[in-house]
């Protein structure tokens, strides 16, 4: 296990995030890919933390990070619960009143 | 029991003392009209603690020290003179609450609730040892009085009172942010006790600073009127705010620091002097008022100048004995005020004829209360007020004589209320009462035991000034070289007070109508401070529109004037060379149109259209799709990732 | 040896279930796969010694995706178990956005020239990052908490379909809330 | 990550039938309270979970249309493995499986784990009763979940630890049921809770028809139910861990008193079960998040001032 291995399972991880936020037209499918994503950061936050320089301020890193995903849930939620109400439908497609 | 264990109870009773009155207080004025059923319980009991507490303290002298600010603790501490004053108003704080709480009032939490802020802050001031921590607690103090002065704010007046004893006392108060300011510059620390060693100019900066701040609370002159205005507060909170505690502050304030007035050379004189002639002074307005708790008021300020004069002359033990006497005594006489206000609605002294034979209880304490005022033997102030005069008199003979003609004036309007109110009411009495509220006819039995409790103390807290207990006041003071008495000035106190009772008894009082209006001191402010500053500034407002203004105007005037000269210029002289001109660039102007359009109004246009095809392919990345934008920030990290790791 | 077979056997159910994630048809199924992918990186972070955030994240995240299916259910109104679908868009250019992503980010994790380890870890982990956050990182910590403060609201306002108008009367004088489901306090 | 001082390879094997054992004893106690209820003998009632054990072995599966039969297995096996890694971490006497820095919130995680469990049950069999059970299930949760995690830290912040082992030393002078009442009733009613046992059986109710056990049977019927009793009594012995000094006890050895203190709580538990009506999930809701939650709160705040104070 080194920190390459590491490293390249993480982006992997992101990638594949990555590929479902911007394939997906459901708003709560998106929010799974931006966890994926953030999944794969947490990993590799904690694969430079370990290898890199294991002081303890590494660790408060990723209980940001966790507390940014769960922001990021509470506000998908509550949007995507928003414009179900409003629009009966929670595609982002028709969701795109800030077009230019 | 070990000393640690005393240590620890008397740190917690002091926290008490602090803390619970202030809690108790905040959480009455936070919960407000739901919280008015639960006020009296928790006011008394709180105030009872804090009696108990101010007791413990007294005994075993505490002394704690948090971080406040960097450099400047927040300290408190129980010395010799903080454990007279805390006792004394605990005490009294407790006997006015009863009396409030017997009597009624509009509002009872928002009432209870800032007596009690009001009691915590005065024990934060009077066992504060550091500068941030009495400036912190004094002006809560201020800020309290206002809002109790003004407590019935409905009656636009009773506001305005407050507003004007707030700022007077806030001026006076900057004394003590110039004092703090200066001792933070004098390097010699924030504690109290560390003032007197501050380095010379810095230290007189310091003690003018402080004697400021103690003439604005103390009511000392030129500031007394406001004490006159405060009077429109209710009775109860005179009682407690300006007999013993905010004002006598003030003079606890001087008497905590005469060391730091003796050392200056001239601020101790300054302070005797103010002091002594605000007693003279005040005791004659007293004297000419006709309303009694102005009477009372102007009183308060006379008998602190006492106090102010005490410290002045380092007479720590005669101050502090003074003041604690007079605290009993004036409470005593504002209580008796306030519960005739409230059952005949008038504080009139001559509606007041007679009062004393409706009520006897309240006649007979209101007069020990008068009585020991005047400095008649054996009650409190005579013994007190000649420790003082004592004092005066190894400083200055002439010191001692203002101080003993302000003693007689104290008998005199001492006597000035007695006589009226034990007189023979007249028959038609009735027909000056409710003039001012309306009045209950009544004094009910829990009203009395305050009366009873502060007359006890006004009859005897005179053994603080004479030998056996007066010794041992003055080995708490650490004040044993301090002047005593001599038995001729005691008797010849006494004397006088007796023939100046005498003879207000026998003869008319002479009505001073020039200091009737407590010297106009309160008009003298308008005049000299409060109307300049306004004809200042309309001044300026005056000089702006005159001066600039009609500058501008006339400048604008001219420039047209010039104008239309050159105008008549322009149409006789030039007008006929700018025809023929005209006609040549009408001609020369069809050629440069021609090249215009074919060249720069083309190179324009093809310009704007290639703003615009820029314009639009900028908004095509905007298309308002959320999974586009995400491509489109994942494209521009990669590329600034890229560049980054080129470039590098 | 043996921790990296164990990674590379976590690091693979993690990048299947997550790869799962859009594959599947059943929304229900979607949720729990990215929930094990979520497990298995938490199991990872245990590797490194992280006990406590790694447990944290697995308590978290499986939290998350309960709440998570129940809202995937809730917006798509129908069982996908029963009809399969496919809610993409732009397929190819996701593809190929999220390829050479990765091979942007695999390629500068080998390349790059990583330095050497500083430091060692702290005996006890969970102590010293109590004392990271309520010590010298007590700022972020103190930033995190009133954002999370605002999200909850924010989050409310948005979602909240009923405001206190519709609950308490125009006059909000109502004795009791008009709400269509009583609570056990009638509040 | 793995504290060897405890950890003895017999007991590895030991522990899955030791909760078995309480597990059974727990669901013959409620056999023979429901047999009192119905007028049958009692010792009929004792014996009616072996007998339920064994018709449920041989019962065949039932199946539904269109179920999501990974799901659902899933689902039905997971409360008994759920069980068995919450008491990876609890010792009994001076055995333990892992005594872990973390155990505390390993313990939450688990049980967050069965959120995720009972609505797959309920999801699974894709029937509308079911799926009724599993979101009241998780309606519920939302309203325990809180007060459960801030009952839990208040040991731990008095014990300035997350490892069981230090809680239970934390204990020596004086049980923690003393000084964080509050903070253990409310535990022992999210262990009732999150066993969708008693007053909070409503994801399992009969007025929907069973919910969550609508359409399981056979095999899966029975890892549900035994599941069901194992979490109660794991939940039971953490308390005992936490808050009533582990095996702390005279005259008897360590392992036993954890067992007696055990057993005790678990009967309490399956007590409750016939003495308290239902709690609907909607009016918890309030209950649990404006009362409940301050309280327990109230009480982590009062533990952490002595902790701090006490240095």
């Amino acid at each position: 296990m080194t920190l390459q291995l590491v490293l390249i399972a993480a982006a992997a991880l992101f990638c594949v995030g990555l590929y479902g936020a911007l394939s997906q037209q459901v708003v709560v499918m998106v929010m799974m890919g931006l966890e994926l994503m953030l999944n794969g950061v947490i990993l590799a936050a904690a694969a430079f933390w370990w290898f890199l320089a294991p002081t303890p301020d590494g660790q408060v890193l990723l209980l940001v990070v966790i507390a940014a995903m769960t922001v990021e849930m509470a506000m998908g939620f509550a949007v995507a619960t928003l414009l179900h109400r409003s629009r009966g439908s929670d595609m982002t497609d028709s969701a795109t009143d800030l077009s230019g | 029991m070990s000393a640690a264990a005393v240590n620890a109870i008397g740190v917690t009773s002091l926290w008490l003392l602090v803390g619970l009155p202030a809690l108790g207080g905040i959480a009455l004025c936070i919960t407000g009209q739901r919280a008015n059923r639960m006020a009296v319980p928790v006011s008394l009991g709180t105030a009872g603690v804090t009696v108990v507490s101010a007791f413990v303290v007294a005994f075993s002298r505490p002394a704690v020290e948090v971080p406040f600010l960097a450099g400047a603790p927040f300290g408190l501490a129980v010395d010799g003179l903080s454990a007279m004053i805390v006792p004394t108003v605990a005490v009294v704080t407790l006997a006015v609450l009863v009396f409030s709480a017997a009597e009624g009032t509009e509002a009872p939490a928002r009432f209870h609730g800032l007596m009690l802020i009001f009691a915590a802050a005065v024990a934060v001031t009077a066992t504060a040892t550091t500068l941030p921590a009495l400036l912190f607690a004094w002006e809560i103090m201020g800020a309290m009085s206002y809002a109790l002065i003004g407590f019935r704010w409905r009656e636009d007046f009773r506001v305005t009172a407050g507003l004007t004893a707030f700022i007077t006392t806030r001026t006076g108060d900057l004394g003590l942010y110039i004092a703090a300011g200066a001792a933070l510059a004098g390097g010699a620390g924030l504690g109290l006790a560390n003032l007197a060693a501050a380095p010379s100019p810095w230290r007189d900066l310091i003690a003018a600073g402080i004697l400021m701040a103690a003439f604005g609370k103390a009511a000392q002159l030129p500031f007394s009127f406001w004490l006159s205005r405060a009077m429109e507060g209710p009775s109860p909170v005179s009682a407690l705010l300006h007999s013993a505690a905010m004002v006598a502050m003030g003079g606890y304030l001087l008497l905590r620091l005469a060391p730091l007035l003796e050392i200056t050379g001239w601020a101790g004189p300054t302070a005797a002097w103010v002091g002594a002639v605000t007693a003279l002074l005040l005791g004659a307005v007293a004297v000419a008022q006709r309303d009694l708790k102005q009477l009372l008021a102007a009183s308060t300020a006379a008998q602190l100048g006492f106090v102010v004069l005490a410290a002045g002359i380092g007479s720590v033990a005669g101050g502090t004995a003074h003041l604690i006497a007079h605290a009993s005594t004036k409470a005593l006489l504002f209580l008796a005020a306030g519960a005739w206000l409230s059952a005949l609605g008038t504080k009139q002294l001559s509606a007041l004829r007679g009062a004393a034979h409706r009520w006897p209880l309240v006649g007979v304490t209101f007069a020990v209360g008068a009585l020991s005022l005047a400095g008649v033997v054996p009650l409190s102030l005579w013994a007190t007020k000649d420790e003082v005069l004592a004092g005066a008199l190894e400083a200055s003979p002439l010191l001692y004589v203002v101080g003993l003609a302000a003693a007689a004036l104290s008998a005199a309007y001492a006597g000035k209320a007695l006589v009226m109110v034990w007189r023979r009411p007249l028959s038609n009495a009735r027909d000056e009462y409710d003039t001012e509220q309306p009045g209950t006819r009544h004094v009910g039995g829990w009203e009395r035991i305050p009366l009873v409790v502060l007359a006890a103390g006004a009859a005897l807290s005179g053994v603080l000034a004479l030998p056996p207990v007066g010794n041992w006041l003055r080995g708490e003071l650490g004040a044993q070289s301090d002047a005593r008495p001599g038995l001729l000035e005691l008797a010849g106190s006494a004397v006088l007070a007796l023939l100046v009772l005498g003879l207000v008894a026998w003869k008319r009082m002479p009505q001073l109508s020039w200091a009737e209006n407590w010297l106009g001191l309160e008009q003298a402010t308008r005049v000299l401070v409060v109307t300049p500053v306004l004809s200042l500034s309309e001044r300026l407002a005056c000089f702006d529109d005159a001066v600039l203004d009609r500058g501008i105007h006339a400048v604008a005037r001219e420039v047209v004037r010039g104008t239309r000269g050159l105008a008549r210029f322009d149409d006789r002289g030039l007008d006929a060379a700018v025809t023929a001109t005209a006609r040549a660039g009408v001609r020369a102007a069809s050629v440069a149109g021609a090249a215009d359009t074919s060249g720069v109004d083309a190179a324009v246009e093809a310009a704007a259209r290639t703003a615009r095809l820029l314009g639009s392919a900028a908004r095509r990345p905007q298309t308002g799709r959320l999974h586009q934008y995400y491509a489109q920030i994942t494209v521009v990290l990669a590329v600034a990732v890229v560049l980054l790791l080129v470039v590098r | 040896m043996l921790s990296t077979i164990v990674f590379s056997v976590l690091a693979v159910i993690a990048l299947a279930s997550g790869i799962a994630v859009f594959r599947v048809d059943s929304m229900a199924r979607a949720t729990y796969a990215l929930a094990v992918s979520f497990v298995a990186v938490g199991a990872l972070l245990l590797m490194f010694d992280l006990d406590y955030i790694g447990v944290i994240t697995i308590l978290m995240m499986v939290m998350e995706m309960a709440i998570m299916a129940i809202y995937m259910i809730m917006f798509m109104g129908m069982n996908p178990a029963l009809m399969p679908m496919s809610m993409v868009h732009n397929k190819r250019w996701s593809a190929i956005l999220a390829v050479g992503t990765f091979l942007l980010l695999a390629g500068g994790a080998l390349l790059v020239p990583w330095p050497a380890r500083s430091g060692s870890p702290a005996t006890d982990l969970t102590a010293s990052l109590g004392e990271a956050i309520m010590g010298s990182k007590m700022l972020v910590m103190l930033t995190v908490s009133p954002i999370l403060f605002a999200t909850i609201v924010a989050a409310l306002v948005l979602a909240n379909p009923r405001g206190r108008y519709d609950r308490w009367g125009d006059d909000l004088q109502r004795a009791r809330p008009d709400d269509p489901q009583q609570g056990g306090l009638g509040k | 990550m793995t504290d060897a001082a405890g950890t003895n390879p017999a007991w590895a094997l030991l522990a899955p039938v030791v909760l078995g054992l309480l597990a059974l004893a727990a669901a013959a106690l409620n056999g023979i309270l429901v047999a009192r209820a119905e007028g049958r003998t009692l010792r009929s009632g004792a014996a009616a979970p072996v007998f339920e054990v064994a018709r449920l072995m041989r019962q065949r599966r039932r199946t539904t249309v269109a179920a999501d039969v990974l799901l659902w297995r899933i689902g039905c096996s997971g409360l008994v493995v759920v069980a068995l890694l919450k008491t990876a971490v609890i010792p009994v006497g001076p055995w333990v499986l892992a005594d872990i820095p973390v155990a505390i919130v390993w313990f939450n995680a688990m049980d967050v784990m069965v959120w995720a469990v009972v609505w797959l049950i309920g999801w699974g069999a894709n029937s509308a009763y079911s799926l009724i059970g599993g979101y009241r299930f998780l309606a519920q949760a939302v309203s325990y979940e809180l007060p459960l995690m801030f009952a839990l830290v208040t040991p731990a912040v008095a014990a300035h630890s997350l490892r069981v082992s230090d809680v239970i030393a934390a204990q020596q002078e004086l049980w923690f049921i003393v000084w964080m009442p509050v903070a253990f009733v409310v535990f022992c009613l999210s262990v009732v809770a999150f066993s969708s046992w008693g007053p909070f059986a409503t994801a399992a109710s009969g007025d929907i028809a069973g919910g969550i056990l609508t359409e399981v049977s056979g095999v899966d019927r029975l890892l549900i139910l035994a599941g069901r009793y194992a979490l109660l009594t794991t939940g039971a012995a953490f308390a005992v861990a936490l808050f009533l000094g582990g095996g702390a006890g005279p005259l008897l050895p360590d392992w036993l008193w954890t067992l007696v203190k055990t057993l005790l709580l678990l009967a309490a538990f399956v007590v409750v079960r016939h003495r308290l009506p239902e709690v609907r999930p909607d009016r918890l809701a309030e209950v649990a998040w404006m009362i409940v939650l301050p309280v327990v709160l109230l009480q982590t705040l009062i533990v952490s001032i002595v902790v701090a104070v006490r240095g």
